[in-house]
C-alpha cells in the first residue's frame, strides 16, 4: 500500500497535476507519524510513509493548503473524505484546487492498544496481513490488527471513500457500528454518575487546544474562545466551570458539522474521551431529527440550521430521561 | 426533599420582543403574580439566544434560565423559533448528558396573549428551580459576591 | 467612559407604590459611568421629557436610561426625546420596572431590589451602546387586500380613491362577504344588498382596483414596503374576461342538485353558478366536485349554450406573484358550526335554524322568496323562540367561545321586529343572558321591539328543545318571573356565536402576524393602534380583529386604507438599525448564517486580505444587507466563530445584562 | 381480544338479562370477557364530593385488578362504567384522591388510573367494529323501528365520560343500523328518566318516563333499548307499558342468532 | 366567606362566582317542578351564604343527579355537584339521615334494582 502511494505521490508531482502533495511522515517515534507537505520525489522517498499509526486527518490542512495557489494532491482515509466534504460545503476547502485520492484503510493502531496487550518495549511495527508483527526489544511478537486498533476504528462506521479523484484500493460501504454505545451507557446513569464521571475526565483538561487545533470543523479564522470581544474568551482551564464551558461549546460550535473522525480523542495527551461530546450531539440529531452523517451528502442540509415544523420540543429532553 | 424556604433563586428569563416580552408585559397588565427572583431579557428573537448566554447566566450565579418566544409557526421572523428550539433540545440534552440537573433549563412558547401563561410558568418555574436550590454543578466561584 | 443619566419614573403611583423610586435613583446613582440620576412622576410627560433634554445638554450625557413601563410602550418616545436633544436615539435603553416589576409583585422590598437589578442591567447595556444610524428602503406602492366583504371592499376603495392600486383577493366567486346573505340592516332597517351592491360595482369599476376573486394567497415574503406574494387563482372553468353572465348556462346545466351556500344550504343551486344575481365579477364558475363533464367528462352542456365560447373545461389553477408596499387582513368571521349544541336540536329538526339561515327565509332572494315558512313543511309559523349567546361566553373548551359575539343582540331584535312587522299573528320570544345594545341608536331599537312590537323579552336561557309532533317543545328558564317555561314553537332560531373565518390562521403564520387565542388577529396596541398588526405593513380590517356589526367595520376598514395610505404615500421606509453586522475579519465563509436568514439577507463576497509575509488571501466573507435584514438574530447564533452580531442587541451587551442581573 | 369484565351487582340479579345476553353475544363475536375475580360492587353513585375516599375504594380495587392483569376493563351496566370510569380519572387526575386511596387499600403497587376503562359498546364500537359486527348478523332485525334511550349515566359529564356526543349521541343508533334495525331519533333520548327518584318521589318517575316514552313514540319508535337497570325499570315499571324496553344486549343476542342458547 | 359555603365549595370544588347568571340550569332541569329551589338559585345562594335554608329545602332530595345543568352550563359551574355538597352537609350531621333502613322495606318492589336502593342509602344517609 504505501509503496502504491508513493508511487502515486511522485505521478502527480512529475506529470504536473500537482505542484506538491500533502501525506504523512514519521515523526519522533514511528507511531508519531505527522502531516507533511512534499514538492519533490526525493522527499518522498525519503520521508513519506503510510502505514496503520497514519490516523492524522489531512483534510483540515487542505483549508490553507487549497488557498496557496497551484494545485495540492492529497491522500484521504475514507472518514478523512467525510472531512473533506464537510469542508467544502462550508466554502472552506477550494475543491478545484485540490487533487484528492483516496486511500482505502484497514483501521489505523493505538500504541496504548498494543502496550496494553501486554507488549512492552515496541521498537517497530509491521503490517502482515490481519496481523500485525510487533519488533520489540525482547523479540518479535504477532498480535492481531483487532487488537491493536484504536477506538474510533474498532466502530469504524463507514470505508467508504468520498468525493476524490481517484481510489487506491477498494471502494468500501457504510458499516454498522457500535460508536454510540457507550454514550448509551452514560446515558442510563443516574445525573450524579454523569457528573462525576465528567467531572473526573474534564478535570483534567490542561487546555493545550490540541482538540481544537486538530479539530477539522474547528477552522474558524478566529475562535470565540480567543476572542476578547465574544463574551466566552478564556485561555486556561481556570476552574471547572471553564472546563466544562470550553468543551460544552467547543461541541456546539461542531454539533452537526462534526464527522465524527475522533482526532481530537486521538491527540489529547489527557486521554480525555471527547468524541464522546460530539457522539452524544450525533447521536441526539439522529434520535430527534432523522439519522444525519455530516459530510456523506453535498446537499443535506445540516441539522441545525434545517427545521421541521414538527420537531420535538426541548422538553423532550425532561421526558425521554431514563433516571428521575 | 427538602426545600429551603430562605433560597432565593436567581433566575433569567430571555423573551422574544414580539411574543413573550408582551406576554410578560400582559401578565404585568393584569396583575398576575410570580416571584421578584425572575428578571427578564430582551431580546429580538428566541433565536438570538446564544448557548453562551445561558452557560454565562450560570457562571455568574443564575440557578435557573427560561428561554420564552413566540409559538412555533408564529415565530414574527417566521422560522426564528424554529431554529431556537433545536439548539435548545441539544443543548438541554448535553447538560442534561453532564449531569447538570435538566430542570435548571426550560424553553416555554407564550404568545402576545397568554399573560396569565407566562406568569403560571414562571411561577412554576421558580417552584422547580428552588427546590432544587441553589446551582452548582456548573457555577463560577470566582463571580459569587459573597 | 460613558457619561449616563438615569430617569426613574414614578407613574403617578403605578410604579411607586410598589417600588421605592428614591431608592432606585440612589442605587444607579452609584453604578459606574452614571453621572446623574433622578426620579419623576411622569417622566413620559412633556415635563418629564423636557427634563432629560436639558439634562442631556447641560451634562453632555452620552447615553440615557429610563426606568418605566414597557419599552414596548414608551420606547420610541424616549429615543425621540433623546434625538431633539442631540443625542442618538439608540443610545437610550428602557428598564420595564413597571409591567415586569411593580404590577406583579407586592412586597415592596423585594420589587425595589428587582427594579435596581433591572436599572442596573440597562446601566450595563447602555455602556456597550454605539450610536447607530437607520438604513433605508423602498416601497411598492401597491397594496393587497385578503378578503372581499364589506370590510376589504371600504378598505380597497379607500386606498383606490388615494391613488394608489390595490388588489383584493376574494376566495369566493365574488365579492361581496357576508353582507350580502343579510337581508336588512340595523338599526336602520335598511336593505343590505341596496347599499353594498352599489359598493361592489364602484370596487369593480375603479381603475385602481383589481379584484382577483375565486383566489386565495399562497405564500408571503419580504417585509414592509417589499412584500412578495404569491396568489393562487383557482381554475373557476370559465374564462373571466368573456363570460358576460348572461346565466344561460345556469339555467341549462342538468345538475340541480347542489347545495346552495349562498342560501346556506337551504335550496339549490346549479353545478354551473353565479352566486347571486349582483354578484361581482358577474361570471359563472363551475362547482368541480358536481360538474359531471369534469367528473366523468361526459355532457359539456354549459359549452354548447354559451354563446360567448367562455367555458374552458381544461382550465388549471395558475400561481400569480405579486409586489407590494403594504398588506390588509380582512378574512372576516364565520358562524359557528352548531354541532356541539344539539340540545337545541339543531341537527334533530329543520325548524331550528341560525339567525343567518333565517336571514335568508326572510329575504326576498331566500329560497322562500321572502315569506317566512318553516323549512320543514312549508308552513308559516306562529311561535318563534330566539335563543341568543349559543356558543358566547363559554368559558373556553372546545363547546362554544369566551368572547361576547357582539352582533346578536342587535339582530336578534332586528329578527324579532321584523317577524312581528311582517307577520302580527306570531308570537316572539327571545331568550337573552343580557341584552347589550351600546351603540349609537341601537338600545332604542331593542326597546322598540319590546315596547312597539310586542316582542317577549324573557330572562333565561333555553334548556332543552324536543321535536315533537310537528312542534318544537322548547323548555326554558324565566329567571326574572321565577317559572320553568314549556313553549310549543313552530320555529327555533340559534343566536350562533361567531368565530374568525377558518382561512386566518394559516394566512397569520404566512404574514407573521399574530393572533389571540381564539384567532382573531391581534392590534399593535389594543387601544392605540387597533387597526395595525404588530407586523410592520400589515394591517387588520372588519370582524378578523374582532367580532364587529357593519358600521363599525366600515370605519375600521377606513382606519387601515388611512394607515396603508399613509405608509405608501413614502417613497423611502426608515429602516430598524438594530440588523446584523458581520465582521468580516473573523467570518468563515461558511453560510450557515445565510442558510438560516429567513429574508436572504446575506450575500457572500470574495475579498482580498493580507496574509502573513506580505501575501495577499482571497476570502469568502459574509455580507449583510441592512435594508433586508430585520434583525432576528439567527446568523449569530448559527455563526460558530462569532463573526456575526446584532445591532443593539449585541453578545457583548446581552452578557452584560446577563452580568447584572446574576451578580 | 381478551378484557377484564366488571358485571356489577345489579346484573348478577335483577338485570340478568342485560349480563347473560351479553356475554353470549361476545363469546359470539370471539371477543372473551374474564369476569374480575373478587369484584365488589362499583359504589352505585359516583361521589361527586372530593372528599369522599372510602366509597371510591371498590371501584380502585376492581381497576386495580384489572390492572394487574394487564388487561382493559370492560363495563356493561350504565351506572357502574359512569362510576367507575369517573373514579379512574380521579386517580389518574386528583393528587388527594390518589393518595389518600392508596394509603388505604395499601395495594402492592399504588394505583395512578392507569387501567383504560371501557363500556361494552365502546368495545362494540371500536375493537369489533360496527362494520364487522354488521357481517356476523344472522338475524337481522329488519323492519323494526327502534329508538335508543341513552338517558344520562353514560353521557355525562361529556368531558369525563368521553363516551359520545353528550347531546347528539349517535352509538346505539350505529348499533342499530349494524343488527339492522331502523334507528328512531327523538330528543328525550339523552334525558332522564327520573329513575332515581323512584324512592323518593315515584309520581315525578312516573311523569317523567311518561314523558320520554311519549317523545319516542311520537317519532314512529315502536320499541326502546337501553343499557341502564335502572332505567329499564323505571321505563317499564313506571312507563305504564307503552313501549316495550329491552336491553341492548338482548337484540343483540338475538341478532347473532344466540338468544335462545344464552336463556 | 361564611363556614358552611367555605365547606360546600370546598367539598364540591365548585367555585360559584364563576356563574354569570344565564339560568340555562334551570332551563334544562327534568325536575324543576319538584324543587323549591332551583339549580341556578343554589348557585347564587351558596355564593351569598343563604346556606340553611339550601339545607332545609327538599329539592336537594329531589336532585336526579341527571347532570344535565352541569353538561349544559356554559360557564362549568357545576351546579350537580353544589347540590350534592350540601346534601352531604345536611347528612352528615347527627341523626338528619334522610333515609331510614327501616323504610326500606315499605318501598320494595321485587323488580326494582338494588342499585336503586344502593344509591339511594349512598345518598341521602351518612
Amino acid at each position: 500500500m504505501q509503496e502504491r502511494i508513493k508511487a502515486k505521490a511522485i505521478e502527480l508531482l512529475e506529470s504536473g497535476v500537482c505542484g506538491r502533495v500533502l501525506g504523512w511522515k514519521t515523526g519522533e517515534f514511528f507511531y508519531d507519524v505527522t502531516p507533511a507537505v512534499f514538492e519533490s520525489r526525493e522527499e518522498i522517498e525519503r520521508d513519506f510513509v503510510f502505514g496503520p499509526f497514519c490516523g492524522a486527518n489531512l483534510s483540515k490542512y487542505l483549508i490553507a493548503e487549497s488557498r496557496k495557489g497551484g494545485k495540492v494532491g492529497a491522500f484521504l482515509k475514507p472518514c478523512d473524505t467525510y472531512s473533506f466534504q464537510q469542508l467544502q460545503k462550508e466554502h472552506r476547502i477550494l475543491p478545484e484546487n485540490v487533487y484528492a485520492v483516496g486511500v482505502q484503510c484497514g483501521g489505523m493502531c493505538d500504541i496504548d492498544a498494543i502496550r496494553a496487550a501486554g507488549i512492552k518495549g515496541v521498537l517497530d511495527v509491521e503490517e502482515q496481513g490481519d496481523s500485525l508483527l510487533v519488533h520489540t526489544l525482547y523479540g518479535d511478537k504477532s498480535l492481531d490488527r483487532a487488537a491493536a486498533l484504536s477506538e474510533r476504528c474498532r466502530v469504524c462506521k463507514s470505508k467508504k471513500i468520498l468525493g476524490c479523484a481517484e481510489l487506491i484500493g477498494e471502494q468500501g460501504e457504510e458499516q454498522p457500528s457500535a460508536r454510540f454505545e457507550q454514550v448509551a451507557e452514560l446515558e442510563a446513569m443516574t445525573p450524579e454518575e454523569r457528573f462525576a464521571f465528567w467531572r473526573g475526565e474534564l478535570s483534567r483538561c490542561i487546555r493545550c487546544n490540541a482538540c481544537r487545533n486538530v479539530c477539522p470543523a474547528c477552522s474558524c479564522e478566529k475562535c470565540v474562545f480567543d476572542n476578547p470581544s465574544s463574551g466566552a474568551e478564556n485561555k486556561a482551564p481556570a476552574n471547572s466551570f471553564e472546563e466544562n464551558l470550553f468543551h460544552i461549546i467547543r461541541a456546539f460550535h461542531v454539533a452537526g458539522r462534526c464527522t465524527d473522525c475522533g482526532e481530537c480523542s486521538r491527540v489529547c495527551p489527557q486521554h480525555i474521551p471527547l468524541h464522546l461530546l460530539n457522539r452524544k450531539f450525533i447521536k441526539d440529531i439522529n434520535e430527534l431529527y432523522g439519522p444525519y452523517q455530516a459530510g456523506a451528502d453535498m446537499d443535506a442540509k445540516p441539522p441545525l440550521v434545517n427545521f421541521q415544523a414538527d420537531d420535538p420540543e426541548p422538553s423532550v429532553v425532561r421526558e425521554r430521561g431514563t433516571n428521575p | 426533599m427538602q426545600v429551603n424556604e430562605t433560597f432565593k433563586p436567581t433566575v433569567v428569563a430571555f423573551c422574544c420582543n414580539w411574543c413573550s416580552y408582551a406576554g410578560a408585559d400582559l401578565a404585568g397588565t393584569n396583575r398576575l403574580q410570580y416571584p421578584a427572583d425572575v428578571k427578564i431579557i430582551r431580546i429580538p428573537c428566541s433565536c438570538r439566544l446564544n448557548p453562551l448566554f445561558i452557560l454565562r447566566a450560570f457562571q455568574r450565579g443564575a440557578d435557573g434560565v427560561i428561554l420564552c418566544g413566540c409559538h412555533p409557526g408564529d415565530c414574527h421572523y417566521t422560522t426564528g423559533n424554529y431554529y431556537a428550539r433545536r439548539r435548545m433540545t441539544l443543548l438541554f440534552s448535553m447538560l442534561d448528558y453532564l449531569g447538570i440537573e435538566r430542570e435548571r433549563t426550560r424553553v416555554e412558547w407564550v404568545s402576545a396573549a397568554e399573560g396569565a401563561k407566562f406568569a403560571e410558568t414562571m411561577n412554576d418555574f421558580v417552584e422547580t428551580v428552588t427546590r432544587l436550590g441553589e446551582n452548582r454543578r456548573l457555577e463560577d466561584l470566582r463571580c459569587k459576591s459573597e | 467612559m460613558q457619561k449616563i443619566g438615569v430617569f426613574v419614573c414614578w407613574c403617578g403611583s403605578n410604579i411607586a407604590a410598589t417600588v421605592d423610586v428614591q431608592a432606585v435613583s440612589d442605587a444607579l446613582a452609584r453604578e459606574p459611568g452614571v453621572v446623574f440620576s433622578t426620579n419623576y412622576q411622569y417622566m413620559c410627560s412633556q415635563a418629564g421629557q423636557d427634563m432629560i433634554q436639558e439634562k442631556i445638554r447641560e451634562l453632555g450625557l452620552t447615553g440615557v436610561v429610563v426606568c418605566s413601563c414597557s419599552p414596548r410602550m414608551h420606547e420610541a418616545t424616549f429615543r425621540k426625546a433623546c434625538e431633539k436633544a442631540g443625542l442618538n436615539p439608540y443610545m437610550v435603553e428602557i428598564a420595564n420596572i413597571r409591567e415586569q416589576c411593580s404590577w406583579i409583585h407586592k412586597d415592596k422590598l423585594s420589587g425595589t431590589e428587582k427594579a435596581v437589578l433591572l436599572g442596573k442591567a440597562a446601566v450595563a447595556k447602555v455602556h456597550l451602546n454605539t450610536p447607530l444610524t437607520a438604513g433605508e428602503s423602498p416601497v411598492t406602492k401597491r397594496a393587497l387586500v385578503i378578503g372581499g366583504g364589506i370590510a376589504g371592499i371600504q378598505t380597497a376603495l379607500d386606498i383606490a380613491e388615494a391613488g394608489f392600486p390595490v388588489d383584493i383577493v376574494e376566495k369566493k366567486p365574488t365579492i361581496g362577504g357576508k353582507m350580502t346573505q343579510i337581508d336588512k340592516t340595523f338599526p336602520t332597517l335598511d336593505c343590505a344588498a341596496c347599499i353594498l351592491t352599489p359598493k361592489m360595482v364602484d370596487a369593480a369599476q375603479n381603475e385602481n382596483i383589481n379584484i382577483l376573486s375565486y383566489s386565495e394567497v399562497e405564500a408571503v415574503k419580504g417585509f414592509v414596503g417589499n412584500f412578495t406574494v404569491t396568489i393562487r387563482r383557482k381554475a373557476r372553468f370559465v374564462d373571466e374576461t368573456k363570460c358576460t353572465g348572461c346565466g344561460l348556462c345556469t339555467e341549462k346545466c342538468p345538475q340541480k342538485k347542489v347545495p346552495n351556500e349562498f342560501n346556506l344550504g337551504l335550496d339549490t343551486r346549479r353545478a354551473i353558478y353565479i352566486p347571486f344575481a349582483q354578484a361581482v365579477p358577474k361570471a359563472a364558475a363551475i362547482d368541480p366536485n358536481y360538474c359531471t363533464m369534469l367528473k366523468t367528462g361526459k355532457c359539456g352542456v354549459c359549452s354548447k349554450v354559451c354563446t360567448v365560447g367562455a367555458i374552458d373545461y381544461q382550465q388549471k389553477d395558475e400561481l400569480l406573484e405579486r409586489e407590494y408596499g403594504a398588506i390588509v387582513a380582512a378574512t372576516g368571521f364565520e358562524p359557528i358550526s352548531m354541532d356541539k349544541f344539539d340540545e337545541f336540536a339543531y341537527s334533530q329538526s329543520p325548524d331550528v335554524v341560525t339567525s343567518l339561515e333565517f336571514e335568508r327565509l326572510m329575504n326576498a332572494a331566500g329560497p322562500t322568496g321572502g315569506t317566512l315558512l318553516r323549512p320543514s313543511d312549508g308552513t308559516h309559523p306562529h311561535t318563534l323562540v330566539f335563543v341568543q349567546c349559543v356558543g358566547s361566553r363559554c368559558d373556553g373548551g372546545e363547546k362554544g367561545k369566551p368572547y361576547c359575539s357582539k352582533i346578536c343582540c342587535m339582530y336578534t331584535a332586528k329578527h324579532a321586529m321584523l317577524t312581528r312587522e311582517k307577520y302580527p299573528d306570531t308570537e316572539v320570544y327571545v331568550f337573552y343572558i343580557d341584552v347589550r345594545t351600546p351603540g349609537k341608536n341601537f338600545d332604542e331599537f331593542y326597546r322598540r321591539a319590546v315596547e312597539e312590537y310586542g316582542v317577549h323579552y324573557v330572562k333565561g336561557m333555553v334548556g332543552k328543545v324536543v321535536p315533537e309532533n310537528g312542534k318544537l317543545k322548547v323548555q326554558a328558564s324565566d329567571l326574572l318571573g321565577g317559572q320553568q317555561l314549556h313553549i310549543d314553537a313552530d320555529m327555533v332560531v340559534l343566536a350562533a356565536a361567531v368565530e374568525p373565518d377558518k382561512s386566518a390562521r394559516p394566512l397569520a403564520t404566512m404574514l407573521t402576524a399574530s393572533m389571540d387565542t381564539n384567532d382573531f388577529f391581534t392590534e399593535a396596541h389594543p387601544k392605540l393602534r387597533p387597526v395595525e398588526s404588530p407586523t410592520a405593513g400589515v394591517f387588520l380590517s372588519g370582524a378578523c380583529q374582532g367580532p364587529k356589526d357593519i358600521p363599525e367595520t366600515v370605519a375600521q376598514a377606513g382606519a387601515a386604507a388611512a394607515k396603508v395610505i399613509g405608509l405608501l404615500s413614502k417613497d423611502r421606509l426608515t429602516c430598524n438599525p438594530c440588523v446584523a453586522r458581520s465582521d468580516e475579519l473573523m467570518c468563515n465563509g461558511c453560510s450557515a448564517c445565510e442558510k438560516v436568514c429567513p429574508y436572504g439577507a446575506i450575500t457572500y463576497i470574495d475579498k482580498e486580505f493580507r496574509g502573513p509575509n506580505r501575501t495577499t488571501l482571497l476570502r469568502r466573507v459574509a455580507q449583510v444587507n441592512p435594508a433586508v435584514c430585520q434583525g432576528c438574530g439567527a446568523c449569530t447564533v448559527a455563526c460558530p466563530s462569532g463573526a456575526m452580531d446584532l445591532q443593539g442587541f449585541s453578545n457583548a451587551q446581552i452578557m452584560a445584562e446577563v452580568d447584572a442581573i446574576c451578580k | 381480544m381478551t378484557y377484564s369484565y366488571f358485571p356489577g351487582c345489579t346484573l348478577k340479579t335483577k338485570g340478568r338479562d342485560l349480563d347473560i345476553w351479553g356475554r353470549a353475544a361476545m363469546e359470539a363475536l370471539g371477543v372473551e370477557l374474564r369476569e374480575l375475580p373478587q369484584w365488589q360492587c362499583c359504589g352505585a353513585v359516583y361521589p361527586q364530593a372530593k372528599d369522599e375516599i372510602a366509597v371510591r375504594l371498590s371501584a380502585v380495587r376492581a381497576l386495580a385488578s384489572a390492572g394487574e392483569l394487564g388487561t382493559d376493563l370492560v363495563t356493561l351496566c350504565s351506572a357502574c362504567h359512569h362510576v367507575i370510569k369517573r373514579v379512574n380519572r380521579d386517580m389518574r387526575t386528583d393528587e388527594t384522591i390518589r393518595s389518600r386511596a392508596n394509603t388505604y387499600l395499601q395495594l402492592e403497587t399504588p394505583y395512578a388510573g392507569e387501567t383504560k376503562v371501557l363500556h361494552y359498546l365502546e368495545v362494540l364500537r371500536d375493537q369489533v367494529g360496527f362494520d364487522q359486527l354488521q357481517k356476523r348478523v344472522v338475524k337481522p332485525l329488519t323492519g323494526r323501528k327502534i329508538g335508543a334511550y341513552y338517558g344520562c349515566l353514560l353521557l355525562r359529564p361529556s368531558g369525563e365520560m368521553e363516551f359520545d356526543d353528550p347531546e347528539n349521541p349517535s352509538i346505539l343508533e350505529d348499533f342499530l343500523r349494524a343488527i339492522g334495525a331502523e334507528p328512531v331519533v327523538y330528543a328525550m333520548r339523552n334525558e332522564c328518566c327520573g329513575g332515581y327518584t323512584t324512592l323518593e318521589n315515584k309520581p315525578y318517575a312516573v311523569k317523567q318516563a311518561g314523558r320520554v316514552l311519549e317523545n319516542a313514540a311520537s317519532c314512529g319508535a315502536e320499541e326502546l333499548i337501553t343499557a341502564c337497570p335502572l332505567c329499564l325499570y323505571n321505563l317499564q315499571v313506571n312507563g305504564g307499558g307503552k313501549l316495550p324496553v329491552r336491553y341492548f344486549t338482548e337484540l343483540l343476542a338475538e341478532a347473532l342468532g344466540v338468544k335462545e342458547g344464552a336463556v | 366567606m361564611n363556614h358552611m359555603t367555605e365547606i360546600v365549595t370546598r367539598i364540591s370544588g365548585v367555585n360559584p362566582r364563576k356563574c354569570m347568571k344565564c339560568g340555562k340550569c334551570t332551563a334544562a332541569c327534568p325536575a324543576y317542578d319538584e324543587m323549591d329551589y332551583h339549580p341556578h338559585q343554589f348557585v347564587d345562594m351558596v355564593e351569598t351564604g343563604r346556606l340553611e335554608e339550601l339545607m332545609n329545602s327538599r329539592g336537594i332530595y329531589m336532585c336526579l343527579s341527571c347532570f344535565a345543568c352541569l353538561e349544559r352550563c356554559p360557564r362549568s359551574v357545576e351546579p350537580a355537584k353544589l347540590i350534592e355538597a350540601v346534601r352531604l352537609a345536611v347528612v352528615r350531621q347527627q341523626g338528619r339521615n334522610h333515609l331510614k333502613p327501616e323504610q326500606i322495606p315499605a318501598l320494595l318492589d321485587p323488580d326494582l334494582p338494588q342499585q336503586a336502593i344502593t344509591s339511594a342509602f349512598r345518598k341521602y344517609r351518612k
